[in-house]
C-alpha cells in the first residue's frame, strides 16, 4: 500500500505543489510591501502563455522559463500603475488584472492550443534519488521542482538578513516611518511588486513548462486564487508557505487518485476538497489568532504629499 | 513620478466619473483594435462588425437586453456589498444557488399552479442564494476570515455542487442520461414578453433596480449601510450595528444574484444545466464599479456590458475572433476606469 | 536626583566651548503656503551647534509645517536652506538626513512589529547582508555611551513612551544627525522621563549637537532652551536669548503678543442632579475610579496621555462595556441607559479624532449631521434627508462653519471648522451629559474661544466631562479637576485650590504629597 | 441626465417588438454553419467536426462558417439564431447543450435544416446525427487486452454521459473477447478539454498499475502522460500518434465527411427532411480506427482487422448478451441485442469496470 499509493502521492504533491508555492512566495513579497494584488490567477496565466510561447518559438525551456516571470512583472507593473501611482482601489485591480490576464492569454494562445513545446521533464538526482521513500518523492522531479527547494530558504534570508527586506517589511507596516528613515516608500512599494510578480510569473510558466507541455485555455485553473488564500494560512512566512502549497497539491492529486481506486464518492464532491479546504485553512488560521500577522498598512495606497 | 505629480482637488471634479467612463471605452477599444491586428485580423472591420453585433440590428438590442438581465440583478447585488466595502465576489456562487434554489421548488411542487409557484421558487432562490452570502457574512464576523477568499472559494463549490445535483440525484430519467434536470413545467416556466425573446425577468430587474434605488435613497437603513461603508469607526459612534448590516447587505446581495440564477434557468433555459453558469458574477463586479455602486447606473453599464458580450459573439460569427476577446475588453475598461477615477480626487501638476 | 519638577539646568550640565561657531543650518526666507493657506511666511532662522533652540507657539502657528521642510517632506514655496552657509535644496527626507538634520516626531515614525535594533538601522546605507548578532552590538553600544539603555532586541510595540522616544533619539544618534528637531516630546512623557530626555538633551549640545525644541509648554521652555524663537501665525515674530526672558508670564506676554493670554468669563450656571455617576470602577485599565457630574458642571479630567483617560471615555461614551453597575448616566445602569438611549436628550461623545470617528470623510455635512441625529429625521423606515438639509443649513449659518456650502465634503473643511460642525450637531441633540475629549486640540486660538464659549454655554442643559491635556483649558472651563495617573484618579480637587493647582505637575507623575 | 437613460431603453424595447425577419427562398448557393462547444484547433471533439466541415467547404455549392466555445446554454440559442437570421440554410450544432435551444428556433425558422450532434429530440426541421463511436471503441478495446501485461488498463473521461459511459462499456467489452483478466479503470475529470488535469488523471491511473491508458477526453495530455511513464495509450477523436510517438498505438477516430457531404446534397436536392435520426458506424465510414503503430505486433493487427470486418458487416452488434453490469449481474440476457433507445441512455457499467458513473 506505502509504495504503490503514498509515495506516487506524495511525488505527485510535490509536483502539483510546487506552482502554488512559486505564486504564494510572490504574493508574500508584494504583500509584505503593502499592496494586496488579487491578480494572481491573471499573472500566472499570462506567464504561462509567454513562457509556453518563447519555448515553442526558441526552443530553449531555461529562456522560457525566465520570460514567464517577466511576463508576470509586467502585469505587476500594470497593477501598480492603477494602485500605486493612480492610486486605485486594490482589490478590484486586482479582480480586474485576473479578467484581463485571463481573457488575454486565451485570445493570443488560441493559435496555439493543440501544439507541443519543448519543456522540463522529470529526471532523477543522481545520489540523492536513491534515498529509499524520500528520493523518489523528491528528487525524481523535473529540474523547476529541484530550483524551488532554494526559493523559500533565499526567501527568508532577504525578508530577515537584508537591508532591503527590513526596508520592504517596514513600507508595509508603516509608510511614514520608512519615509522618515529616508526610504523611498513608494519606489520600495514598485520592488515588492515587481519582485513578486516575477516570482508569480515563475509560477505560471511552471504550468506551461514542466506540469503539460501543451497548450491550452485555464492553465491556472483557479490555483492563483489558492496561493492568495495561502498567503494568509502562512501568516505571510515562508516557511507555512512550503507546507501550505504541498498541503494543496496533495489534495488535488489525492482526489484523482481516490477516483483511480474506484471509490463510490461522486467526483463533483471530491473536486471540491481543495476549496472547501481553503475555507477551513482560512478558520484555523483566524482562529488561531496568530492571524494577526497582517501587514498593517496591507491594501491602503501612499497618499502624495503636500 | 517622471515630472508629474499629484495636487488633492480642492473640490472633486463633479463631471468627472462620466467622461472616465467614456475615456476608458475608447482607450479599451484602441488597446482591443490593436490585438486585433496583432491577430492578422482588420481592426476597423472588427470594431464595426463588434458594433453592428451590439446596437446595429434590432435583434443585436432584444439579445442584449436578455443577457443584461442576470448582470443587472448580481451587479445591484454585488454593489449594494461593496458599498459597505464588503468585498463580495462570490455572486457566480450564489448565482448558482439561486438557480439551485429555484429548480428544488419547481421539481418538488410541478403541479402548483403559475401564480404560487413563481414567487416560491423567487423565494427560495433567494433564501439559497441569500445563505450562499451569509456564510462568508458569519464567517468574517464571528472569525475575522477575509471575505474576497471565502465568497471566492464557495463560488468553486457552488457550481461544483450544482454540477453534483445534476448528474446525480435530479438527473431527468427521460433526457438519456445527460445532465440535465427535467424540464420545468407550465407553471415554473417565466413567460416570454409578446413574441420576443425578452421574458418577464425583465419587469423582475427593473422592479429590483427601483427598489434598491429607493431603498438607498430614502431609507434609513440605506444611509445607515452606507454610513458602515465609511468605515468600523464611524460606524461604532453612530451606535449602527454593524455586524447586523454587515449580514444584511451580504444577505441581500446573495438574494439578488439568487434571483439572477432563478430567471435565468427558468425563463431562458427552462431546466437547470451546468452550462448557466458562464460568469455572470465576475462582470457584474465590473458592471457594479463601472456605475461607481449606484443603482440607475448600473442599469446603463450592465446593458454595456451584455451588448459587447453579444456584440463579440458576432465578431466570432464573422471573422472567427476567439471569444477571449470579450474579457479582454471587460477587464481593460476596468483597469482604466481603476487607474482614471483619480483624476476626481487629484490635478497632475508639473513638478517644480 | 533633582525634584521632579525642578527642571532647570544645573551648572555642570551646560554646554561650553561652542561660544563663536558658524550655524549648522539655517533657514532663509521661507515660505510655504497649502492652497489659499500661508502656512509659513519668509521665516529666517539660524541653528548654532551646542545650543538648544526652542522654538515656541501654540496650534496652528504653523511650527510642523516649519519642520516638515526643515525635515525634507514639504519644499519651501519660496526662500531656501544653508547648510553650514553653502545652500542647498532639501528634493525628500534622504537629503535633509545626509545633511544631519534628525526629527523625532509627536507620533512616533517607529515599525511598531519590528526590533529596536531594525528600528535604528533602518534606511541606514551599509552592507547588502546584515548579522543580527553584530547589529545588536553596535546599538546596545551606542545606546550605554548616550546612557540610553534600552534592549536592542525588544519588539517596539512591548516598550513604553519614553522607550519608544529613546530609540527615536538613538536613530538620530545612529546617523551622526547634528541638528535634533523634536515636536511637542514630553507631551507622552511623565515628568520623571521628561527631566530624563533633558538630560539626554543637554548631553548631546555637550557634543557639539544643536538642537529644537518645538513646544507650546511656557515652563519647558524656560528651563532647556538657551533661544526662543516665538512662532504666530506663520511667522517668527521675535527670537530672544533666554537669560534676557525674567519670568514666565513675560514669555508668555512676549508668546501671545501684546493680547492677554485667552480668557472667558464664565458666569455661574445653576447646578442640577447627577448626570454621570461612576462608582467604585476596577475594570477595562482603570482602578477604582470614583467620579461625578452634576447638569451645569464641568470636570476635568487631565494628565498626561495614556494613563486611562482613553479607556474612561470609551466606557462612558458606550463604546466599551465596563464592569457591571460602576457607571450610571443620568441615574440608570450603563447597559439600560445605551438600550434605550433616544437620539436626543441623551448624551454626546465629542472624540479627539473629528475626521475619521465623528465625522465620514467622504459624505456631505448633511450626511454627517445624520450621523448621530438621524433618527430624529426618521419617519416609519424613511428618512428625511430634506428635512436634515434644513437644519444642516440653519446649524452652518448659526455657528460659522466656513465654507458655508452643506454640500461640502468633511475632508474639505478645516480643522476648526470641523469641529464647530461637530459641535453644533451635538448641541442641537440637546444632550444632558456632553464627553468632550481633547476639544480645542490643533486649534487656532479664534477657533478655541468659540469651541470654549459653546461649551461654557451648554452648561445650561448638560454636565461636561472634559478630557484635555492643556491644563490652561483645564483652568479656564472646569468647575474640579482630576488628575489621572497609570488607570487612577490621583485627587481631585475644585480649580479654585491654587496650591495643589501649582503641584499638578506631581500629581501628574503619580507622587501623592 | 437620469431620465434620458430611461427613454433610451423604452425606445430600445419598442424597436425589438417587430419580429426578426428569416431567410429567403432557396438559392444555388448553399450556407451551412456550424456551433462548437470547444476550441476548433484542440484535436479534438470540435477539431474532427470542423475536418468535415473543411471537406464539405471544398464542394463549389457550398460556404461554410463556425463559431467555437459557445457555451451550452444563452450564448448557443443566440449564435444559433443569429445563424438563422443571417440566412443560413444549414445549421449543425455539435454539442448535446444545443438540443433544446434548436429545438425552440427551428420552429420559428421552418425553411433552415437543423442538424443536432448526439440529441435524441427532432422536429419537422431539425434531425440528430451522431457515429457509433463505439464500435472504434470496440476495436481499440481487443488492442489494449491484447497489449496489457498486468491487465489493467486506464481509462480518462470527461462526464458521465451515456455517449461516455458507452464508449467505456464498448472498450471494456473489446479488452474483455480477447483477455477475460482485463479491467478497466476510470477516471473522471469534468472537463471536455484540460490538457494539465487529463494528465494528472493518467498519472494517478498509471500509478495504479495501469500500463494502458485510453481517453474519452479532447486533448492529448493523457497520451503525454503515458508516453513519460513508457507505458502504451489510445488517443481518441483524430491520430495522436505524431503527440506521442513512443506510446500511441492506435486512436478512434471520427470522419464526418461522409455524412456532412449526404445532408448538404440532399437539402440542395430539395430531398432533406427532419425527424430522423442518423446514426451511421463504420460501415458508412463515419467512425474508423487510425492506422497502427509499429509496436502493435502483427498478429494482433490482423485480429482487429478481421473483428472490423466483422463490424463492417453488420453482425457483431457488440452489445449482445451475456452483459452483467459491475455488480455482476445479468442486464442483456444470452443471444439478445441492446436495441438503440437503451444504447442511447446507457448509464451503467459492465463488469470490470471500477469506477462510478455520478
Amino acid at each position: 500500500m506505502l509504495e504503490s499509493f503514498i509515495v506516487p502521492l506524495l511525488a505527485a504533491t510535490v509536483q502539483s505543489g510546487t506552482p502554488i508555492l512559486y505564486a504564494t512566495l510572490g504574493e508574500i513579497l508584494t504583500e509584505k510591501g503593502g499592496i494586496l494584488n488579487l491578480g494572481v490567477e491573471g499573472m500566472m496565466s499570462m506567464a504561462a502563455f509567454v513562457a509556453f510561447a518563447v519555448a515553442y518559438t526558441t526552443g530553449n525551456p531555461w529562456l522560457a522559463f525566465i520570460c514567464g516571470g517577466l511576463a508576470g512583472t509586467v502585469m505587476a507593473m500594470l497593477h501598480g500603475f492603477v494602485c500605486i501611482t493612480c492610486l486605485g482601489n486594490q482589490v478590484v485591480s486586482g479582480l480586474a488584472l485576473t479578467i484581463l490576464g485571463v481573457g488575454l492569454c486565451n485570445f493570443l494562445g488560441t493559435p496555439f492550443i493543440g501544439l507541443a513545446a519543448p519543456g522540463f521533464s522529470k529526471f532523477a538526482v543522481p545520489v540523492l534519488s536513491s534515498i529509499p521513500y524520500l528520493g523518489k518523492i523528491f528528487f525524481r522531479q523535473d529540474a523547476l521542482v529541484y530550483f524551488c527547494y532554494f526559493i523559500p530558504f533565499i526567501f527568508m534570508i532577504f525578508m530577515n538578513r537584508t537591508r532591503l527586506g527590513i526596508a520592504i517589511t517596514a513600507v508595509g507596516e508603516k509608510p511614514g516611518a520608512a519615509a522618515a528613515a529616508g526610504l523611498k516608500a513608494v519606489k520600495l512599494r514598485w520592488m515588492a511588486l515587481l519582485g513578486g510578480g516575477f516570482l508569480i510569473g515563475l509560477g505560471g510558466a511552471y504550468l506551461s513548462l514542466a506540469y503539460t507541455h501543451l497548450w491550452a485555455n485555464g492553465l491556472a485553473g483557479g490555483r492563483g486564487w489558492i496561493a492568495v488564500a495561502l498567503v494568509i494560512f502562512a501568516f505571510w512566512r515562508p516557511g507555512r508557505a512550503v507546507f501550505g502549497a504541498y498541503l494543496f497539491g496533495g489534495v488535488m492529486a489525492f482526489q484523482l487518485r481516490l477516483q483511480a481506486i474506484g471509490t463510490h464518492i461522486p467526483s463533483s464532491l471530491l473536486l471540491m476538497l481543495p476549496y472547501a479546504l481553503t475555507i477551513l485553512v482560512l478558520i484555523f488560521s483566524a482562529v488561531r489568532g496568530r492571524g494577526g500577522n497582517a501587514p498593517s498598512h496591507l491594501g491602503i495606497n501612499i497618499e502624495p504629499e503636500g | 513620478m517622471l515630472g508629474y505629480r499629484l495636487q488633492k482637488r480642492d473640490e472633486p471634479w463633479s463631471w468627472g466619473a462620466p467622461i472616465i467612463v467614456v475615456g476608458a471605452l475608447v482607450l479599451s477599444l484602441g488597446i482591443s483594435a490593436l490585438l486585433l491586428k496583432l491577430q492578422g485580423k482588420s481592426a476597423v472591420e472588427g470594431l464595426f462588425v463588434l458594433w453592428q453585433g451590439s446596437f446595429g440590428a434590432s435583434w443585436a438590442l432584444e439579445d442584449a437586453l436578455l443577457k443584461s438581465i442576470p448582470i443587472f440583478l448580481c451587479a445591484l447585488g454585488v454593489a449594494t456589498a461593496f458599498r459597505m466595502q464588503v468585498w463580495n465576489i462570490g455572486a457566480e456562487g450564489q448565482f448558482a444557488l439561486g438557480a439551485i434554489g429555484a429548480t428544488w421548488a419547481a421539481l418538488n411542487f410541478p403541479d402548483l399552479p403559475g401564480y404560487l409557484l413563481m414567487p416560491l421558487m423567487f423565494f427560495s432562490a433567494a433564501v439559497f442564494g441569500g445563505f450562499w452570502a451569509y456564510i462568508p457574512a458569519i464567517l468574517r464576523l464571528k472569525l475575522k476570515v477575509n471575505e474576497i477568499i471565502s465568497t471566492l472559494m464557495l463560488n468553486y463549490i457552488a457550481i461544483l455542487l450544482l454540477e453534483y445535483l445534476v448528474f446525480g440525484v435530479w438527473k431527468d430519467p427521460k433526457s438519456y442520461g445527460f445532465p440535465v434536470t427535467p424540464e420545468f413545467t407550465g407553471g415554473a416556466v417565466i413567460g416570454q414578453i409578446g413574441d420576443s425573446r425578452l421574458h418577464w425577468g425583465f419587469v423582475v430587474c427593473i422592479g429590483a433596480g427601483l427598489g434598491m434605488w429607493a431603498f438607498m435613497r430614502f431609507t434609513r437603513l440605506g444611509f445607515d449601510i452606507k454610513v458602515a461603508g465609511e468605515g468600523q469607526r464611524v460606524a461604532m459612534y453612530s451606535r449602527l450595528p454593524y455586524g447586523k448590516l454587515t449580514i444584511l447587505v451580504m444577505a441581500i446581495s446573495g438574494a439578488l444574484a439568487g434571483w439572477a440564477g432563478c430567471i435565468e434557468t427558468s425563463a431562458v433555459v427552462n431546466r437547470l444545466q451546468p452550462s448557466i453558469m458562464v460568469g455572470y458574477g465576475y462582470t457584474a463586479i465590473v458592471v457594479a464599479w463601472l456605475a461607481r455602486l449606484h443603482p440607475l447606473y448600473i442599469a446603463i453599464s450592465a446593458y454595456l456590458l451584455a451588448a459587447l458580450r453579444v456584440g463579440v459573439e458576432n465578431m466570432q460569427l464573422e471573422l472567427q475572433i476567439p471569444a477571449a476577446f470579450g474579457s479582454i475588453m471587460e477587464g481593460l475598461i476596468l483597469m482604466s476606469v481603476l487607474a482614471g477615477q483619480m483624476l476626481v480626487t487629484y490635478k497632475i501638476r508639473r513638478k517644480k | 536626583m533633582k525634584g521632579p519638577q525642578d527642571l532647570t539646568r544645573p551648572d555642570s550640565q551646560k554646554a561650553t566651548g561652542f561660544a563663536d561657531a558658524a550655524p549648522l543650518i539655517s533657514l532663509k526666507g521661507i515660505t510655504k503656503r497649502f492652497g489659499k493657506v500661508v502656512a509659513n511666511k519668509d521665516i529666517s532662522l539660524d541653528l548654532y551647534p551646542g545650543r538648544i533652540k526652542a522654538l515656541l507657539g501654540e496650534n496652528g502657528a504653523g511650527k510642523s509645517t516649519l519642520m516638515n521642510m526643515l525635515a525634507g517632506r514639504f519644499k519651501p514655496d519660496e526662500g531656501y536652506i544653508e547648510v553650514d552657509g553653502v545652500r542647498k535644496e532639501f528634493t525628500s527626507s534622504k537629503d535633509a538626513i545626509k545633511a544631519g538634520i534628525g526629527m523625532v516626531y509627536q507620533h512616533f515614525m517607529l515599525v511598531e512589529t519590528m526590533t529596536v535594533a531594525e528600528n535604528v538601522l533602518l534606511g541606514q546605507e551599509g552592507s547588502f547582508f546584515i548579522n543580527p548578532r553584530e547589529m545588536n552590538d553596535r546599538v546596545r553600544k551606542l545606546a550605554v555611551d548616550y546612557e540610553l539603555e534600552i534592549d536592542p532586541t525588544a519588539r517596539i510595540s512591548d516598550l513604553s513612551m519614553g522607550e519608544k522616544q529613546r530609540v527615536e533619539i538613538l536613530k538620530l544618534l545612529y546617523r551622526e544627525s547634528r541638528v535634533l528637531i523634536f515636536d511637542e516630546p514630553t507631551a507622552v512623557l511623565t515628568p520623571r522621563e521628561a527631566f530624563r530626555l533633558f538630560e539626554a538633551l543637554w548631553a548631546m549640545t555637550r557634543l557639539g549637537k544643536s538642537v529644537v525644541f518645538i513646544s507650546h509648554k511656557l515652563e519647558e521652555v524656560m528651563a532647556i532652551a538657551d533661544e526662543v524663537a516665538i512662532l504666530r501665525r506663520g511667522a517668527i515674530d521675535d527670537e530672544v536669548m533666554r537669560d534676557k526672558i525674567t519670568s514666565k508670564a513675560d514669555l508668555a506676554c512676549r508668546m501671545v503678543g501684546k493680547e492677554v493670554l485667552l480668557e472667558v468669563t464664565k458666569e455661574d450656571v445653576e447646578i442640577g442632579e447627577k448626570v454621570l455617576e461612576v462608582k467604585n470602577m476596577t475594570g477595562i485599565g482603570l482602578r477604582g475610579i470614583n467620579l461625578h457630574v452634576r447638569k451645569g458642571e464641568v470636570v476635568a479630567i487631565v494628565g498626561v496621555a495614556g494613563n486611562g483617560q482613553q479607556e474612561l471615555v470609551e466606557g462612558v461614551s458606550g463604546l466599551r462595556k465596563p464592569p457591571k453597575d460602576t457607571i450610571f448616566i443620568m441615574n440608570k445602569p450603563w447597559r439600560k441607559f445605551f438600550a434605550e438611549m433616544t437620539w436626543n436628550n441623551s448624551m454626546s461623545y465629542i472624540p479627539e479624532d473629528r475626521l475619521d470617528l465623528a465625522t465620514a470623510r467622504n459624505l456631505d455635512l448633511v450626511d454627517n449631521l445624520l450621523l448621530t441625529t438621524g433618527k430624529g429625521f426618521t419617519k416609519g423606515p424613511f428618512l428625511q434627508r430634506d428635512k436634515a438639509a434644513k437644519v444642516a443649513q440653519e446649524l452652518v449659518e448659526e455657528y460659522d462653519v466656513r465654507p458655508g456650502r452643506i454640500q461640502a465634503l468633511a475632508w474639505q473643511l478645516s480643522g476648526g471648522n470641523l469641529q464647530k460642525m461637530v459641535l453644533a450637531r451635538e448641541l442641537y441633540r440637546q444632550p444632558h451629559l456632553i464627553v468632550a475629549e481633547q476639544p480645542t486640540q490643533g486649534l487656532d486660538i479664534s477657533a478655541t474661544e468659540e469651541v470654549w464659549n459653546k461649551l461654557l454655554e451648554a452648561r445650561k442643559m448638560a454636565g461636561i466631562l472634559l478630557i484635555t491635556g492643556d491644563l490652561g483649558e483645564a483652568v479656564q472651563l472646569a468647575d474640579r479637576v482630576a488628575v489621572m495617573y497609570c488607570g487612577q484618579i490621583m485627587d481631585e480637587f475644585p480649580v479654585t485650590d491654587t496650591a495643589k493647582l501649582d503641584n499638578i505637575g506631581l500629581l501628574m507623575a503619580g507622587v501623592r504629597e | 441626465m437620469r431620465k434620458l437613460m430611461i427613454m433610451v431603453i423604452v425606445a430600445a424595447m419598442s424597436v425589438m417588438m417587430a419580429t426578426a425577419c428569416f431567410a429567403g427562398a432557396k438559392k444555388d448557393k448553399i450556407k451551412v454553419g456550424f456551433v462548437y462547444v470547444s476550441p476548433v484547433a484542440d484535436a479534438g471533439y470540435s477539431y474532427a467536426q470542423d475536418q468535415g466541415r473543411i471537406a464539405i467547404d471544398k464542394l463549389p455549392y457550398v460556404e461554410s462558417s463556425f463559431v467555437e466555445s459557445v457555451a451550452e446554454g444563452t450564448d448557443s440559442e443566440r449564435v444559433v439564431l443569429n445563424f438563422a437570421r443571417k440566412g443560413y440554410d444549414i445549421i449543425f450544432g455539435t454539442s448535446f447543450g444545443y438540443m433544446d435551444p434548436m429545438v425552440k428556433i427551428s420552429k420559428k425558422f421552418p425553411n433552415v435544416a437543423f442538424m443536432h450532434c448526439s440529441g435524441f429530440k427532432t422536429t419537422p426541421n431539425m434531425s440528430n446525427y451522431f457515429g457509433r463511436m463505439y464500435q472504434a471503441r470496440y476495436l481499440t478495446g481487443m488492442v489494449a487486452g491484447m497489449m496489457t501485461k498486468d491487465n489493467v488498463i486506464g481509462y480518462v473521461a470527461a462526464f458521465p454521459i451515456p455517449e461516455v459511459i458507452r464508449g467505456i462499456n464498448a472498450f471494456a467489452l473489446g479488452a474483455q473477447a480477447v483477455n477475460p483478466k482485463a479491467t478497466v479503470r476510470v477516471v473522471w475529470t469534468k472537463t471536455w478539454y484540460n490538457p494539465a488535469l487529463e494528465k494528472d488523471a493518467a498519472i494517478s491511473l498509471l500509478d495504479m498499475g495501469a500500463d494502458v491508458i485510453a481517453q474519452h477526453q479532447d486533448s492529448p495530455g493523457p497520451q503525454e502522460a503515458a508516453q513519460e511513464r513508457g507505458k502504451y495509450s489510445i488517443g481518441y477523436n483524430s491520430d495522436m500518434s505524431k503527440l506521442a510517438p513512443k506510446s500511441h498505438l492506435t486512436s478512434a477516430i471520427w470522419n464526418w465527411a461522409p455524412l456532412f457531404t449526404n445532408v448538404v446534397e440532399q437539402v440542395r436536392d430539395g430531398v432533406w427532411q427532419g425527424n430522423e435520426s442518423l446514426w451511421w458506424g463504420m460501415d458508412q465510414g463515419v467512425v474508423d480506427i487510425s492506422p497502427f503503430s509499429s509496436m502493435v505486433p502483427k498478429e494482433v493487427q490482423d485480429k482487429v482487422l478481421a473483428a472490423k470486418k466483422e463490424i463492417k458487416a453488420g453482425n457483431n452488434a457488440i452489445f449482445v448478451g451475456p452483459i452483467k453490469d459491475q455488480a455482476g449481474k445479468v442486464v442483456v440476457p444470452a443471444g439478445q441485442t441492446m436495441e438503440d433507445g437503451k444504447l442511447l441512455g446507457m448509464s451503467w457499467f459492465v463488469e470490470g469496470v471500477v469506477g462510478n458513473t455520478e
